[in-house]
Protein backbone atom coordinates (compact mmCIF):
# COMPACT_ATOMS: atom_id res chain seq x y z
CA UNK A 1 0.00 0.00 0.00
CA UNK A 2 1.03 3.83 -0.94
CA UNK A 3 -0.41 6.90 -0.98
CA UNK A 4 -1.05 9.35 -3.87
CA UNK A 5 -2.86 12.31 -4.53
CA UNK A 6 -5.48 12.41 -6.90
CA UNK A 7 -6.50 15.72 -8.46
CA UNK A 8 -9.59 15.91 -10.86
CA UNK A 9 -10.82 18.35 -12.99
CA UNK A 10 -13.96 19.18 -15.23
CA UNK A 11 -16.74 17.03 -15.02
CA UNK A 12 -14.46 14.42 -13.80
CA UNK A 13 -14.47 16.35 -10.75
CA UNK A 14 -18.34 17.45 -10.55
CA UNK A 15 -19.21 13.67 -10.48
CA UNK A 16 -16.57 13.11 -8.46
CA UNK A 17 -18.24 15.46 -6.05
CA UNK A 18 -14.47 16.92 -5.00
CA UNK A 19 -11.20 18.48 -6.62
CA UNK A 20 -9.02 16.19 -4.84
CA UNK A 21 -8.04 13.13 -2.45
CA UNK A 22 -5.37 11.41 -0.62
CA UNK A 23 -6.10 7.57 -1.10
CA UNK A 24 -3.89 4.56 -0.26
CA UNK A 25 -2.59 2.63 -3.60
CA UNK A 26 -3.06 -1.70 -3.44
CA UNK A 27 0.03 -3.07 -4.96
CA UNK A 28 -1.64 -4.51 -7.62
CA UNK A 29 -2.25 -1.02 -9.02
CA UNK A 30 0.48 -0.62 -11.04
CA UNK A 31 -0.30 1.88 -14.68
CA UNK A 32 -2.38 4.85 -14.81
CA UNK A 33 -4.95 2.43 -16.28
CA UNK A 34 -4.73 0.18 -13.02
CA UNK A 35 -5.23 3.24 -11.56
CA UNK A 36 -8.77 4.20 -12.98
CA UNK A 37 -9.98 0.97 -12.90
CA UNK A 38 -9.20 0.75 -9.44
CA UNK A 39 -11.71 3.59 -8.39
CA UNK A 40 -14.27 3.12 -10.31
CA UNK A 41 -15.01 0.53 -7.66
CA UNK A 42 -15.21 3.26 -4.58
CA UNK A 43 -18.18 4.50 -5.25
CA UNK A 44 -20.55 5.13 -7.79
CA UNK A 45 -19.64 8.84 -7.81
CA UNK A 46 -15.89 7.50 -9.25
CA UNK A 47 -17.94 5.22 -11.32
CA UNK A 48 -19.48 7.48 -12.99
CA UNK A 49 -16.91 9.73 -13.71
CA UNK A 50 -14.91 7.37 -15.12
CA UNK A 51 -17.08 5.63 -17.01
CA UNK A 52 -15.65 5.90 -20.70
CA UNK A 53 -11.70 4.93 -19.16
CA UNK A 54 -11.02 5.63 -22.94
CA UNK A 55 -11.57 9.46 -22.78
CA UNK A 56 -9.97 9.78 -19.44
CA UNK A 57 -6.58 11.82 -19.43
CA UNK A 58 -4.35 11.07 -17.06
CA UNK A 59 -1.56 13.53 -15.70
CA UNK A 60 1.37 11.85 -13.31
CA UNK A 61 3.24 14.61 -11.53
CA UNK A 62 1.63 17.49 -13.68
CA UNK A 63 2.79 15.71 -17.33
CA UNK A 64 0.60 13.75 -19.92
CA UNK A 65 1.00 9.90 -19.65
CA UNK A 66 -0.84 7.31 -21.29
CA UNK A 67 -3.32 4.86 -19.76
CA UNK A 68 -0.27 2.08 -19.94
CA UNK A 69 2.87 4.23 -17.88
CA UNK A 70 3.37 3.10 -14.56
CA UNK A 71 2.48 4.73 -11.75
CA UNK A 72 6.07 4.69 -10.57
CA UNK A 73 7.08 6.94 -7.62
CA UNK A 74 4.32 9.46 -8.53
CA UNK A 75 2.84 12.02 -5.90
CA UNK A 76 0.39 13.54 -7.66
CA UNK A 77 -2.04 12.10 -10.31
CA UNK A 78 -4.52 14.06 -11.95
CA UNK A 79 -7.71 12.47 -14.07
CA UNK A 80 -9.50 14.98 -16.36
CA UNK A 81 -11.63 14.72 -19.58
CA UNK A 82 -10.10 16.13 -22.92
CA UNK A 83 -8.81 19.61 -22.93
CA UNK A 84 -10.76 22.58 -24.21
CA UNK A 85 -8.50 25.76 -24.04
CA UNK A 86 -7.43 27.59 -26.62
CA UNK B 1 7.93 21.31 -11.71
CA UNK B 2 5.99 23.74 -10.82
CA UNK B 3 5.06 26.87 -12.44
CA UNK B 4 7.97 28.90 -10.54
CA UNK B 5 9.95 26.47 -11.96
CA UNK B 6 8.64 26.57 -15.34
CA UNK B 7 9.11 30.41 -15.17
CA UNK B 8 12.55 30.86 -14.01
CA UNK B 9 14.47 28.41 -15.46
CA UNK B 10 16.40 29.14 -18.88
CA UNK B 11 14.98 27.75 -22.46
CA UNK B 12 17.28 25.43 -23.58
CA UNK B 13 18.04 25.33 -26.42
CA UNK B 14 17.06 28.77 -27.01
CA UNK B 15 18.17 30.36 -24.09
CA UNK B 16 18.36 33.73 -25.30
CA UNK B 17 15.23 33.91 -26.47
CA UNK B 18 12.74 35.68 -25.47
CA UNK B 19 9.86 33.48 -23.79
CA UNK B 20 6.75 34.81 -22.03
CA UNK B 21 4.25 32.10 -20.60
CA UNK B 22 1.16 33.46 -18.32
CA UNK B 23 -1.60 32.16 -16.88
CA UNK B 24 -3.70 34.26 -15.31
CA UNK B 25 -7.48 35.42 -14.41
CA UNK B 26 -6.98 39.23 -15.04
CA UNK B 27 -7.23 40.01 -19.22
CA UNK B 28 -4.22 41.26 -21.14
CA UNK B 29 -2.67 43.87 -23.20
CA UNK B 30 -2.88 41.99 -26.71
CA UNK B 31 -1.04 45.28 -27.96
CA UNK B 32 1.59 45.74 -25.03
CA UNK B 33 2.52 41.91 -25.47
CA UNK B 34 3.52 42.64 -29.17
CA UNK B 35 4.94 45.29 -28.42
CA UNK B 36 7.06 43.78 -26.05
CA UNK B 37 8.27 41.13 -28.29
CA UNK B 38 9.41 43.62 -30.77
CA UNK B 39 10.78 46.43 -28.90
CA UNK B 40 13.84 47.55 -29.67
CA UNK B 41 14.58 45.19 -31.98
CA UNK B 42 15.54 44.91 -35.59
CA UNK B 43 16.23 41.24 -36.32
CA UNK B 44 12.51 40.50 -36.70
CA UNK B 45 10.95 40.57 -40.27
CA UNK B 46 7.33 38.82 -39.23
CA UNK B 47 5.94 39.03 -35.86
CA UNK B 48 2.48 36.91 -35.56
CA UNK B 49 -0.39 37.04 -33.25
CA UNK B 50 -3.21 34.99 -32.67
CA UNK B 51 -5.89 36.01 -30.39
CA UNK B 52 -8.53 33.80 -29.41
CA UNK B 53 -11.74 35.78 -28.05
CA UNK B 54 -15.46 34.69 -26.17
CA UNK B 55 -17.78 34.97 -28.52
CA UNK B 56 -21.72 34.96 -27.46
CA UNK B 57 -22.77 31.87 -30.35
CA UNK B 58 -25.57 34.90 -31.57
CA UNK B 59 -26.46 36.27 -28.11
CA UNK B 60 -27.06 32.84 -26.25
CA UNK B 61 -24.18 32.97 -24.33
CA UNK B 62 -23.66 34.76 -20.90
CA UNK B 63 -20.05 33.88 -20.44
CA UNK B 64 -17.56 31.37 -20.20
CA UNK B 65 -16.27 29.89 -17.28
CA UNK B 66 -12.88 28.37 -17.54
CA UNK B 67 -11.15 25.70 -15.05
CA UNK B 68 -7.36 24.86 -15.70
CA UNK B 69 -4.46 22.72 -13.84
CA UNK B 70 -2.54 25.40 -11.64
CA UNK B 71 1.01 24.76 -12.53
CA UNK B 72 0.53 22.33 -14.98
CA UNK B 73 -1.27 24.49 -17.38
CA UNK B 74 1.96 27.09 -17.87
CA UNK B 75 4.75 24.06 -17.67
CA UNK B 76 2.78 22.33 -20.35
CA UNK B 77 2.41 25.77 -22.69
CA UNK B 78 5.90 26.69 -22.10
CA UNK B 79 6.57 23.13 -23.47
CA UNK B 80 4.85 23.98 -26.57
CA UNK B 81 6.50 27.05 -26.80
CA UNK B 82 9.99 25.85 -26.83
CA UNK B 83 9.58 22.98 -28.65
CA UNK B 84 7.74 25.40 -31.52
CA UNK B 85 10.64 27.94 -30.81
CA UNK B 86 13.53 25.20 -31.93
CA UNK B 87 11.34 23.68 -34.32
CA UNK B 88 10.72 26.81 -36.84
CA UNK B 89 13.68 28.92 -35.35
CA UNK B 90 11.55 31.82 -34.10
CA UNK B 91 13.29 34.43 -32.56
CA UNK B 92 11.20 35.26 -29.81
CA UNK B 93 7.17 33.59 -28.60
CA UNK B 94 4.75 34.81 -25.84
CA UNK B 95 1.39 32.95 -24.82
CA UNK B 96 -1.18 34.17 -22.35
CA UNK B 97 -3.97 32.09 -21.20
CA UNK B 98 -6.81 33.48 -18.95
CA UNK B 99 -8.80 31.35 -16.68
CA UNK B 100 -12.00 32.37 -14.54
CA UNK B 101 -15.02 33.66 -15.76
CA UNK B 102 -14.49 35.55 -19.61
CA UNK B 103 -17.61 37.81 -21.14
CA UNK B 104 -18.39 37.70 -24.82
CA UNK B 105 -16.03 39.54 -26.34
CA UNK B 106 -13.05 39.29 -24.04
CA UNK B 107 -9.85 37.50 -24.55
CA UNK B 108 -9.44 34.65 -23.59
CA UNK B 109 -5.81 33.37 -25.41
CA UNK B 110 -3.21 35.21 -27.38
CA UNK B 111 -0.15 33.67 -28.65
CA UNK B 112 2.51 35.92 -30.39
CA UNK B 113 5.72 34.58 -31.93
CA UNK B 114 8.57 36.72 -34.22
CA UNK B 115 10.64 35.62 -36.76
CA UNK B 116 13.28 36.73 -39.35
CA UNK B 117 10.56 35.32 -42.08
CA UNK B 118 6.57 35.26 -42.20
CA UNK B 119 6.05 31.42 -42.61
CA UNK B 120 7.98 30.89 -39.51
CA UNK B 121 6.22 33.18 -37.84
CA UNK B 122 2.48 31.93 -38.80
CA UNK B 123 3.60 28.63 -38.61
CA UNK B 124 4.93 29.03 -35.08
CA UNK B 125 1.89 30.38 -34.11
CA UNK B 126 -0.50 28.07 -35.65
CA UNK B 127 1.43 25.02 -34.18
CA UNK B 128 1.58 26.53 -30.72
CA UNK B 129 -2.38 27.12 -30.85
CA UNK B 130 -2.93 23.17 -32.18
CA UNK B 131 -0.97 21.78 -29.18
CA UNK B 132 -2.32 24.56 -26.86
CA UNK B 133 -5.84 23.14 -28.16
CA UNK B 134 -5.36 19.67 -26.86
CA UNK B 135 -2.33 19.19 -24.38
CA UNK B 136 -3.03 22.23 -21.99
CA UNK B 137 -5.09 22.02 -19.00
CA UNK B 138 -7.91 23.79 -19.43
CA UNK B 139 -11.35 23.31 -20.04
CA UNK B 140 -14.40 25.72 -21.13
CA UNK B 141 -17.78 25.62 -19.51
CA UNK B 142 -21.12 27.64 -20.91
CA UNK B 143 -23.33 29.38 -18.89
CA UNK B 144 -26.09 30.59 -20.79
CA UNK B 145 -28.01 33.81 -20.91
CA UNK B 146 -31.02 31.58 -20.29
CA UNK B 147 -29.54 30.48 -17.29
CA UNK B 148 -30.28 27.18 -18.07
CA UNK B 149 -27.30 25.04 -16.44
CA UNK B 150 -24.11 25.52 -18.81
CA UNK B 151 -22.51 22.45 -20.46
CA UNK B 152 -19.05 22.11 -20.71
CA UNK B 153 -17.50 22.69 -24.09
CA UNK B 154 -16.41 19.09 -26.19
CA UNK B 155 -13.37 18.29 -27.44
CA UNK B 156 -13.06 18.28 -31.28
CA UNK B 157 -11.91 15.66 -33.15
CA UNK B 158 -10.43 18.33 -35.35
CA UNK B 159 -8.44 19.86 -33.00
CA UNK B 160 -6.37 16.44 -32.87
CA UNK B 161 -6.28 16.22 -36.31
CA UNK B 162 -4.78 19.64 -36.85
CA UNK B 163 -2.14 18.51 -34.73
CA UNK B 164 -1.43 15.31 -36.84
CA UNK B 165 -0.25 17.37 -39.49
CA UNK B 166 2.55 18.29 -37.69
CA UNK B 167 3.65 14.53 -37.76
CA UNK B 168 3.83 14.55 -41.16
CA UNK C 1 -11.01 53.20 -60.45
CA UNK C 2 -8.80 55.84 -58.68
CA UNK C 3 -7.54 55.39 -54.55
CA UNK C 4 -10.28 57.45 -53.76
CA UNK C 5 -12.99 55.99 -55.26
CA UNK C 6 -12.02 52.43 -53.99
CA UNK C 7 -12.18 53.63 -50.52
CA UNK C 8 -15.16 55.14 -50.74
CA UNK C 9 -16.68 52.04 -52.76
CA UNK C 10 -19.19 49.61 -50.56
CA UNK C 11 -17.21 46.20 -50.11
CA UNK C 12 -19.64 44.31 -52.73
CA UNK C 13 -20.37 40.67 -51.90
CA UNK C 14 -19.39 41.84 -48.36
CA UNK C 15 -20.66 45.06 -47.70
CA UNK C 16 -21.34 45.13 -43.94
CA UNK C 17 -18.22 43.15 -43.24
CA UNK C 18 -15.26 46.51 -42.24
CA UNK C 19 -12.13 46.43 -44.55
CA UNK C 20 -9.88 49.17 -43.69
CA UNK C 21 -7.09 49.61 -46.49
CA UNK C 22 -4.57 51.95 -46.44
CA UNK C 23 -1.22 53.21 -48.03
CA UNK C 24 0.49 56.16 -46.34
CA UNK C 25 4.18 56.92 -45.46
CA UNK C 26 4.10 57.53 -41.88
CA UNK C 27 3.96 54.85 -38.86
CA UNK C 28 0.73 53.24 -37.73
CA UNK C 29 -0.32 51.58 -34.23
CA UNK C 30 -0.46 47.85 -34.75
CA UNK C 31 -2.72 47.85 -31.51
CA UNK C 32 -5.04 50.64 -32.66
CA UNK C 33 -5.62 48.66 -35.34
CA UNK C 34 -6.05 45.65 -34.10
CA UNK C 35 -8.67 46.75 -31.09
CA UNK C 36 -10.35 48.84 -33.73
CA UNK C 37 -11.19 45.82 -35.85
CA UNK C 38 -12.66 43.75 -32.61
CA UNK C 39 -13.72 46.69 -30.91
CA UNK C 40 -17.88 46.20 -29.34
CA UNK C 41 -18.16 42.79 -30.92
CA UNK C 42 -18.48 39.44 -29.67
CA UNK C 43 -19.33 37.57 -32.90
CA UNK C 44 -15.42 37.57 -33.39
CA UNK C 45 -13.74 34.35 -31.94
CA UNK C 46 -10.12 34.68 -33.81
CA UNK C 47 -7.95 37.74 -34.60
CA UNK C 48 -5.05 37.47 -36.63
CA UNK C 49 -2.45 40.02 -36.96
CA UNK C 50 0.80 40.01 -39.29
CA UNK C 51 3.43 42.65 -38.92
CA UNK C 52 6.34 42.95 -41.50
CA UNK C 53 9.44 45.04 -39.86
CA UNK C 54 12.29 46.19 -41.82
CA UNK C 55 15.33 44.01 -40.49
CA UNK C 56 18.48 45.48 -40.39
CA UNK C 57 20.07 42.01 -42.44
CA UNK C 58 22.91 41.98 -39.57
CA UNK C 59 23.54 46.03 -39.08
CA UNK C 60 24.33 46.13 -43.05
CA UNK C 61 20.94 47.74 -43.75
CA UNK C 62 20.70 51.17 -43.17
CA UNK C 63 16.89 51.84 -44.52
CA UNK C 64 14.67 50.03 -47.18
CA UNK C 65 13.00 52.52 -49.27
CA UNK C 66 9.72 51.91 -50.83
CA UNK C 67 8.24 52.88 -54.33
CA UNK C 68 4.69 52.63 -54.66
CA UNK C 69 2.18 53.02 -57.72
CA UNK C 70 -0.61 55.50 -55.70
CA UNK C 71 -3.86 54.59 -56.48
CA UNK C 72 -3.07 51.50 -57.65
CA UNK C 73 -1.47 50.46 -54.18
CA UNK C 74 -4.43 50.77 -52.83
CA UNK C 75 -6.89 49.41 -55.17
CA UNK C 76 -4.64 46.34 -55.52
CA UNK C 77 -4.65 45.80 -52.08
CA UNK C 78 -8.08 46.19 -51.43
CA UNK C 79 -9.18 43.64 -54.54
CA UNK C 80 -7.04 41.09 -52.64
CA UNK C 81 -8.72 41.73 -48.99
CA UNK C 82 -12.33 41.28 -50.76
CA UNK C 83 -11.32 37.87 -52.43
CA UNK C 84 -9.95 37.04 -49.01
CA UNK C 85 -13.30 38.07 -47.12
CA UNK C 86 -14.96 36.10 -49.30
CA UNK C 87 -13.20 32.87 -49.71
CA UNK C 88 -12.52 32.53 -45.84
CA UNK C 89 -15.87 34.09 -44.51
CA UNK C 90 -14.08 36.85 -42.74
CA UNK C 91 -15.53 39.29 -40.60
CA UNK C 92 -13.36 42.15 -40.95
CA UNK C 93 -10.13 42.61 -42.77
CA UNK C 94 -7.51 45.72 -42.04
CA UNK C 95 -4.20 45.75 -44.82
CA UNK C 96 -2.16 48.88 -44.20
CA UNK C 97 1.24 49.30 -46.39
CA UNK C 98 3.66 52.31 -45.84
CA UNK C 99 6.18 53.58 -48.51
CA UNK C 100 9.09 55.98 -48.39
CA UNK C 101 12.23 55.18 -46.31
CA UNK C 102 11.75 53.06 -43.31
CA UNK C 103 14.59 52.80 -40.74
CA UNK C 104 15.00 49.00 -39.51
CA UNK C 105 13.15 47.73 -36.98
CA UNK C 106 10.12 49.73 -38.17
CA UNK C 107 6.94 48.30 -39.71
CA UNK C 108 6.36 47.90 -42.97
CA UNK C 109 2.81 46.11 -43.41
CA UNK C 110 0.11 44.98 -41.20
CA UNK C 111 -2.28 42.88 -42.27
CA UNK C 112 -5.23 41.85 -39.53
CA UNK C 113 -7.91 39.45 -40.18
CA UNK C 114 -10.59 38.75 -38.03
CA UNK C 115 -13.34 35.39 -37.92
CA UNK C 116 -15.42 33.51 -36.06
CA UNK C 117 -13.03 30.64 -36.43
CA UNK C 118 -9.03 30.18 -35.89
CA UNK C 119 -8.07 28.85 -39.26
CA UNK C 120 -10.11 31.00 -41.03
CA UNK C 121 -8.37 34.24 -39.48
CA UNK C 122 -4.94 32.58 -40.10
CA UNK C 123 -5.37 31.36 -43.95
CA UNK C 124 -6.97 34.87 -44.34
CA UNK C 125 -4.11 36.59 -43.08
CA UNK C 126 -1.90 34.28 -45.19
CA UNK C 127 -3.77 34.65 -48.32
CA UNK C 128 -3.77 38.79 -48.48
CA UNK C 129 0.10 38.42 -47.69
CA UNK C 130 0.82 36.00 -50.09
CA UNK C 131 -1.13 37.77 -52.74
CA UNK C 132 0.35 41.20 -51.39
CA UNK C 133 3.67 40.41 -51.94
CA UNK C 134 3.43 39.50 -55.75
CA UNK C 135 0.43 41.90 -56.96
CA UNK C 136 0.58 45.10 -54.78
CA UNK C 137 2.60 47.30 -57.09
CA UNK C 138 5.59 48.06 -54.32
CA UNK C 139 8.89 48.06 -54.95
CA UNK C 140 11.98 47.84 -52.29
CA UNK C 141 15.59 49.53 -52.37
CA UNK C 142 18.35 49.10 -50.10
CA UNK C 143 20.03 51.85 -48.61
CA UNK C 144 23.25 50.41 -46.97
CA UNK C 145 24.81 51.24 -43.79
CA UNK C 146 28.61 51.69 -45.73
CA UNK C 147 26.80 54.12 -47.76
CA UNK C 148 26.95 51.80 -50.86
CA UNK C 149 24.59 52.31 -54.07
CA UNK C 150 22.17 50.41 -53.01
CA UNK C 151 20.20 47.77 -54.81
CA UNK C 152 16.51 46.73 -55.96
CA UNK C 153 15.21 43.77 -53.53
CA UNK C 154 14.58 41.04 -56.24
CA UNK C 155 11.17 39.10 -56.35
CA UNK C 156 11.30 35.34 -55.17
CA UNK C 157 10.14 32.60 -56.87
CA UNK C 158 9.12 31.36 -53.59
CA UNK C 159 6.35 34.06 -53.55
CA UNK C 160 5.47 33.15 -56.30
CA UNK C 161 4.42 29.72 -55.37
CA UNK C 162 3.24 30.40 -52.13
CA UNK C 163 0.44 32.40 -54.33
CA UNK C 164 -0.13 29.10 -56.62
CA UNK C 165 -0.89 26.83 -53.36
CA UNK C 166 -3.98 28.63 -53.07
CA UNK C 167 -4.83 27.49 -56.57
CA UNK C 168 -5.09 24.06 -56.13
CA UNK D 1 -2.08 57.53 -83.98
CA UNK D 2 -3.03 57.98 -80.71
CA UNK D 3 -1.73 59.38 -77.18
CA UNK D 4 -1.02 57.44 -74.01
CA UNK D 5 0.23 58.02 -70.74
CA UNK D 6 3.16 55.73 -69.45
CA UNK D 7 4.20 55.51 -65.82
CA UNK D 8 7.19 53.81 -64.80
CA UNK D 9 8.74 52.13 -61.76
CA UNK D 10 11.54 50.92 -59.58
CA UNK D 11 14.44 49.97 -62.20
CA UNK D 12 12.41 50.31 -65.08
CA UNK D 13 12.01 54.45 -64.34
CA UNK D 14 15.32 54.22 -63.39
CA UNK D 15 16.83 53.29 -66.51
CA UNK D 16 14.57 55.13 -68.85
CA UNK D 17 15.80 57.91 -66.53
CA UNK D 18 11.92 59.17 -65.85
CA UNK D 19 8.73 58.70 -64.12
CA UNK D 20 6.47 59.21 -66.91
CA UNK D 21 5.79 60.16 -69.90
CA UNK D 22 3.32 60.92 -72.97
CA UNK D 23 3.96 59.35 -76.69
CA UNK D 24 1.83 59.09 -79.45
CA UNK D 25 1.48 55.18 -80.49
CA UNK D 26 1.44 53.93 -83.88
CA UNK D 27 -1.73 52.17 -85.12
CA UNK D 28 0.05 48.87 -85.81
CA UNK D 29 0.82 49.07 -81.34
CA UNK D 30 -1.89 46.79 -80.05
CA UNK D 31 -1.30 44.63 -76.96
CA UNK D 32 0.73 45.64 -74.26
CA UNK D 33 3.72 43.43 -75.86
CA UNK D 34 3.42 45.08 -78.67
CA UNK D 35 3.91 48.47 -76.79
CA UNK D 36 6.77 47.34 -75.25
CA UNK D 37 8.67 45.96 -78.61
CA UNK D 38 7.60 49.71 -79.64
CA UNK D 39 9.29 51.18 -76.57
CA UNK D 40 12.77 49.51 -77.10
CA UNK D 41 13.50 51.46 -80.33
CA UNK D 42 12.58 54.73 -79.02
CA UNK D 43 16.13 55.05 -77.21
CA UNK D 44 18.71 53.41 -75.58
CA UNK D 45 17.32 53.90 -71.99
CA UNK D 46 14.24 52.59 -72.99
CA UNK D 47 16.18 49.40 -74.72
CA UNK D 48 18.25 48.75 -71.45
CA UNK D 49 15.28 49.15 -68.88
CA UNK D 50 12.72 46.90 -71.20
CA UNK D 51 15.80 44.07 -72.76
CA UNK D 52 14.21 41.44 -71.04
CA UNK D 53 10.74 41.21 -71.83
CA UNK D 54 9.20 38.36 -69.80
CA UNK D 55 9.80 40.48 -66.29
CA UNK D 56 8.38 43.59 -67.33
CA UNK D 57 4.98 43.73 -65.63
CA UNK D 58 2.26 45.83 -67.56
CA UNK D 59 -1.06 47.62 -65.82
CA UNK D 60 -3.38 49.41 -67.97
CA UNK D 61 -5.52 51.51 -65.95
CA UNK D 62 -4.24 50.80 -62.75
CA UNK D 63 -4.90 46.81 -63.23
CA UNK D 64 -2.49 43.98 -64.12
CA UNK D 65 -2.52 42.48 -67.80
CA UNK D 66 -0.67 39.92 -69.80
CA UNK D 67 1.42 41.06 -72.45
CA UNK D 68 -0.96 39.88 -74.96
CA UNK D 69 -3.94 42.26 -73.30
CA UNK D 70 -5.00 44.54 -75.71
CA UNK D 71 -4.79 48.19 -75.11
CA UNK D 72 -7.73 48.78 -76.04
CA UNK D 73 -9.11 52.36 -74.79
CA UNK D 74 -5.97 52.37 -72.20
CA UNK D 75 -5.73 55.76 -70.88
CA UNK D 76 -2.78 55.09 -68.19
CA UNK D 77 -0.45 52.21 -68.92
CA UNK D 78 2.70 51.13 -66.25
CA UNK D 79 5.43 49.52 -66.81
CA UNK D 80 7.27 48.33 -63.84
CA UNK D 81 9.24 44.81 -62.49
CA UNK D 82 8.18 42.02 -60.50
CA UNK D 83 7.01 43.57 -57.09
CA UNK D 84 8.50 43.01 -53.88
CA UNK D 85 6.40 44.47 -51.52
CA UNK D 86 5.14 43.14 -48.08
Amino acid sequence: MRTVDLVYFSWVRERIGRGEERIELPDTVLTAGDLIRHLKGLSEDHASALEHENVIRVAIDQEHVDHDEPLGAAREIALFPPMTGG
Amino acid sequence: MDADAARDKPAFPAASIPLTVRVQAESFDTAAEIAALSHGRSDIGALVSFSGLCRDEGGALAALELEHYPGMAEAEIRRICLDAITRFGLQGATAIHRYGKIAPGAPIVLVVTASAHRKAAFDGANFIMDFLKTGAPFWKKEHRVDGARGDWVSAKDADDSACARWLR
